[in-house]
């Protein structure tokens, strides 16, 4: 469903990525690989839209993204690096307003369920700015957790300053998210069990 | 450098710094910061020349005159060494008293006259019931006739430090 | 009788003895301020230049004193915590700030108030009344910073360092009529020479600077307790007061 | 949608109020700058009252200004503004009300605190009016003008310059804010000037929140 | 030891020259803000020439005020604090290599264009040395004094509590500064101000790196 | 060399950390393990003198840090999540920096040796703004690859974000640093090869 072709991207006077082509299905999962620099996080706010690619096409149910705009961005969900967290707000308030501005407007009981499975509850009065590296990458990707999530993750490196617990736990949520015929494309350096045979692998090479 | 010289260098650093402080301090008394200038000063030409200034004084006894169209008035303004006359259209505080100190700001005009937009009255630091401050004018006046010291609230200030 | 200081520099023992004190204070200040505002307006003379209008004195001087006393004690307690790390000072400072920029709100209100009648003026730039004017900032500053970190340790050093930096303003206030010729009057009142102020007068005045103290010591008790409940909420000992 | 911009919205006076201090500042910059002028050129009644509108407007236009990089620059660095971004809404229309927040916390309250400086600079008691309604209409153009700015300075160096451009932008609306008080000072109607003030704010309301979503856009590619 | 506080002092220039648009807005803040004012106030030359040194002086005092949140706001998000806090040298000394390239950055751009804006004003040509070297005096005041707020608002929620610690900590710096203009301007000596002026700068030479060190260190904590 | 007894530290009104006792000698690393939000930042951040814990002391080489002063941060090398780097500086730049204010002046072509070890020898005149992620923790990391470098490394997470390749290199670094008698504190979240036998483990738990 979501397709690119010939993706190309010029950083600098190089060509960073020539001629990148892939294809996620729904109930599958796709993890692009590379070493540092391979233009990974490049190639994946590609597909979010948030950089046009100098060459190539990429389609959301073979319509070309920046037609599709609405449609895909409601079906998208992206986290990056940065976790899009306000310090001085509360836990339980930044992922409010997060979902909001998604456009899905969940209910107080749903934010208790969701808080408890990450491990986050007694933390959901303080504010973000107080939590430690690992907690607020928790908070950030807890809106996977919400029913009716999105249909598309992209995930830029999700996995990063996870404890092993919580590494085990996002893994999970993610075989129950390609049951539900989900789609996802992420990177990461670590070694994680997907979904097998649902994964596909894509490798970028500088 | 060794560490205990470094520490000393820049002690003896900051030492200095603050000296230089002090000393600029200092010197910065000795000139013209003011809120204004007494007459004295005017008439040695250390205040602002064709621009409006503050200058503080005594009202001299007898000076204050009002024009007849009520709402000017013309007085002289002295430190006992020098006066000046002061013109002014407006409302007076009602502190403003002859030989009491005031605060006139304003221009000087080619003429020496001295037109004030804003008359402030100044008082001394002397809080005492009317009886006893009549007695202690008499007193003062003698004191005056005999020593012919500034009036000037700084210079009575001063003054009273040697009073009994 | 020997008395432990050390004993009570924790906020859990002062807790109580603040508790204790406060109310004399309290009262001290309610009976001072009656007797020295019956003395200001029944008892003291009118003034021979500015008649009644200089009764403003009982209120303006005591709070002009206090605004920098209060700043001064502030920045002691602050500089003790910074340096000793001893929660009550930083506590103490923190108690104090309200209360000494109460004062300084007073003698800048009642010095304009005052120097309508006598001056002419509301307010000039004179040194005196600006750097007053700067009192008032550092203060507002001082709360300001404070409220605005959230980890209260830090906070307490932040402000700490801010209050210490001030404290230059305060002998500047002090001496300005000395310094530089100011609309504002020179002192009254003085260590070196006899007040040059008619003696029930300066009773009055005397007695309203008590009641500003005591007023300052109460406030700042009362104050303080509140703080230490707030900081230490969670320890053992304020647990206990409430089953009391 | 409704939800979305209430979300923005919210989000944005939520945080202010919790970095209370934050916005009491451009409030406070606003009465002490206010406040510097009589110290820095002297105290002479007649010369302050003359310049009272001027003086007024050029703070209330720096003390905006002083706000505007907390408008996008902290939602850049987290991230929040991809999210915006990425978001179904139009862009254009969160940006608008991340600017309707940003005018409540930082030109409200100097519309409600002109005047009261106005009677402290000993202005006429029929100016304050004008005065009030001018820094009503004129303050919000500050805001969606400034947002634009805002904007291009979030992107890579250079377009910093882009965003001075901005800043002459602010003169015509500081002409007529000041403009319109000063009428009613020397005798004339200041309906002209407050008329072309809000000819400024309705073109502003058009372009700005195209404009710096635009900006915003380019900066996250 | 040298080659550390060079270190910081390079960096900070090198960094500065790669963002100039950054710095260049101060710069033509100090210059809008001081144009603004014959548009504010309206053209009357003879008023012009009585508040151009309070004008001048005012527009310095927030230009450098302005740029105050660059001083450690970016080395605190990225880290770089932090290895300054922990370097062997004397934190103070590596923030007063700090402070003296934001001066150069900052302040000295002001002190060589504020004559030229004087003389636009039409200042006597006997001020414009005295307005010079009041800002050449002056403006590291500024900065040193900003350091002390800069640091103590790190981390703060509200980023803005610095122009409220600040700002009547200049007031000073503003009196003295603009005094020695207009001590020349009615035909006094400045030397009086001047001097004060100097004081300032000696007091807050010592007192600036050794507070705004600590204001550091207790924001690293 | 590296000792502490009885660390506590108090976050809002929670004791983080209580009783933490660690020593560290030459040829040996330590690391601390723990779920996020453990209070391994914390730990890590009081050993360098950062933060004062409420409680207890931390010495090197019997001298409590706070008095150790100069000597200490001069034998101390510590590299939080953040990677103080400057955006607009280009990586040599960067480094050059980072060594001059750390008190130590190195040559030019140990900057070459350094960034070819490090394989970032082709970015040297780039911005570190365009770099990636792990190329930017890499850069940070190359500190660790000079000549004389200090004999107390605290590094928190430093393998996070780096591709395999890297973690491989620094994981070497790390066991030529002990076989020369240097100390080493570390976090991570990863399973990475430490050397054997001279590796403690210190876990806290939340
Ligand atoms: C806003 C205006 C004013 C401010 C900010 C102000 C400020 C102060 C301050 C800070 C002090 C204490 C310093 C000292 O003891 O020397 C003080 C004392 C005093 N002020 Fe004011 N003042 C103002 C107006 C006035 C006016 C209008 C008067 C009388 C006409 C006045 C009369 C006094 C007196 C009598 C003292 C006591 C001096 C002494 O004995 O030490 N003040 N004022
Ligand atoms: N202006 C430029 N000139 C040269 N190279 C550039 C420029 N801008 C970006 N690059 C290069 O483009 C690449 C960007 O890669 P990207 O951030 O997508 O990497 P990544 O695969 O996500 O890496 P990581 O695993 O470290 O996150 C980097 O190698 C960077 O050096
Ligand atoms: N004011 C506060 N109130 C309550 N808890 C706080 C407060 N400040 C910090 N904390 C808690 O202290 C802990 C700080 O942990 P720290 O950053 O040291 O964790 P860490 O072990 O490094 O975690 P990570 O693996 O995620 O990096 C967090 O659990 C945080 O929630
Ligand atoms: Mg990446
Ligand atoms: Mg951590």
């Amino acid at each position: 469903m979501l397709e690119a072709r010939d993706i190309a991207c010029l950083k600098g006077s190089r060509w960073l990525l020539r001629g990148v082509a892939l294809r996620v299905e729904p109930g599958e999962v796709l993890w692009i690989e590379g070493r540092n620099g391979s233009g990974k996080t490049t190639l994946l706010r590609m597909l979010c839209g948030l950089t046009p690619p100098d060459e190539g096409v990429i389609q959301w149910v073979g319509q070309p993204i920046v037609d599709a705009g609405e449609a895909y961005r409601r079906e998208l969900l992206y986290l990056g690096h940065a976790n899009a967290l306000k310090d001085d707000l509360t836990l339980e308030e930044n992922l409010r307003s997060a979902m909001q501005i998604a456009g899905r407007t969940a209910r107080s009981d749903e934010f208790d369920e969701v808080l408890a499975q990450c491990g986050l509850i007694d933390r959901r009065e303080l504010p973000v700015r107080v939590l430690s590296q690992g907690q607020r990458r928790r908070v950030a990707l807890s809106r996977l957790w919400f029913p009716d999530a999105p249909k598309l993750w992209i995930l830029d490196e999700p996995f990063a300053a996870l404890d092993v617990e919580s590494v085990q736990r996002l893994s999970d949520r993610l075989g129950r998210h390609l049951d539900g015929g989900g789609m996802a494309v992420l990177t990461t350096h670590q070694e994680v069990a997907l979904p097998a045979g649902r994964t596909q692998r894509l490798r970028l090479d500088a | 450098m060794k560490p205990r010289h470094k520490r000393f260098a820049l002690v003896a650093g900051g030492v200095a710094a603050l000296c230089i402080a002090a000393a600029l301090i200092l010197n910065a008394f000795n000139s013209n910061l003011v809120f204004f200038y007494s007459p004295t000063q005017v008439a040695a030409h250390e205040a602002p020349a064709g621009r409006s200034f503050r200058i503080g004084g005594m009202v001299e006894s007898g000076s204050l005159q009002r024009q007849p169209d009520g709402v000017t008035v013309r007085f002289v303004v002295t430190d006992t060494a020098k006066s000046i006359p002061v013109l002014y259209e407006g409302i007076l505080p009602d502190l403003f008293k002859e030989g009491k100190g005031v605060v006139a700001e304003g221009k000087l005009e080619g003429d020496g006259v001295f037109r004030a937009s804003q008359v402030l009255a100044k008082h001394d630091e002397n809080y005492m019931p009317p009886e006893a401050a009549s007695a202690v004018e008499k007193a003062q006046k003698a004191e005056q006739e005999s020593q012919r010291t500034l009036v000037l609230d700084k210079s009575a200030a001063r003054g009273a430090e040697n009073k009994p | 009788m020997s008395f432990n200081w050390f004993r009570y520099s924790s906020p859990q023992t002062f807790y109580p003895l603040a508790g204790r004190l406060a109310p004399f204070f309290w009262i001290a200040a309610v009976a001072l301020t009656i007797a020295g505002l019956y003395i200001g307006f029944f008892v003291a003379p009118t003034d021979f230049q500015q008649g009644d209008s200089y009764r403003i004195i009982f209120i303006h001087v005591p709070a002009a004193w206090m605004s920098m006393f209060i700043y001064v004690v502030m920045a002691g307690w602050a500089a003790a915590g910074l340096i000793f790390n001893t929660r009550l000072s930083s506590m103490m400072a923190n108690a104090l700030a309200p209360t000494g920029a109460l004062m300084t709100a007073i003698a800048l209100w009642t010095g304009a108030l005052w120097g309508r009648p006598t001056w002419g003026t509301w307010w000039v730039w004179d040194a005196r009344l600006t750097s007053e004017l700067i009192l008032l900032f550092l203060y507002v500053g001082f709360m300001a910073l404070h409220a605005s970190i959230d980890d209260p340790r830090r906070a307490d050093k932040a402000a700490a360092i801010l209050a210490i930096v001030g404290v230059v303003n305060v002998p500047i206030i002090y001496f300005s009529v000395k310094w530089w010729n100011t609309l504002h009057q020179g002192s009254s009142v003085s260590i070196t020479r006899a007040p040059s102020m008619a003696s029930t007068m300066l009773l009055g005045m005397l007695v309203m600077v008590f009641a500003f103290w005591a007023y300052s010591i109460a406030t700042a008790l009362t104050r303080v307790r509140g703080i230490i409940l707030e900081r230490e909420r969670h320890a053992a000992w304020v647990a206990q007061l409430g089953t009391e | 949608m409704r939800d979305a911009l209430r979300a923005v919205f919210l989000r944005d006076i939520l945080q202010a109020w919790r970095r209370r201090a934050d916005w009491l500042t451009t409030f406070f910059f606003f009465i002490i700058v206010v406040s510097l002028f009589p110290l820095g050129v002297g105290p002479e009644p007649a010369i302050l009252r003359v310049i009272a509108p001027g003086i007024l407007w050029v703070a209330a236009l720096l003390a905006s200004m002083l706000a505007l990089p907390r408008m996008f620059a902290s939602d850049y660095t987290d991230g929040t503004l991809e999210q915006l971004t990425l978001a179904p809404q139009p862009l254009s229309l969160l940006v608008l009300s991340k600017i309707v927040a940003h005018w409540l916390l930082t030109g409200l309250p100097l519309v409600l605190m002109g005047p009261l400086l106005g009677l402290q600079f000993g202005m006429a008691p029929d100016m304050l009016p004008v005065l009030f309604y001018s820094l009503l209409l004129g303050t919000p153009c500050l805001s969606l003008i400034g947002a634009i700015g805002a904007g291009l300075t979030l992107g890579v160096r250079g377009s910093g310059v882009v965003a001075l451009l901005v800043l002459p932008l602010y003169i015509p609306v500081l002409i007529f804010g000041s403009g319109a008080v000063e009428a009613v000072g020397v005798g004339t109607a200041p309906g002209g000037h407050l008329s072309l003030l809000g000819a400024v704010l309705m073109i502003s309301l058009v372009v700005s929140p195209l404009a710096s979503a635009a900006a915003v856009r380019v900066a996250l590619e």
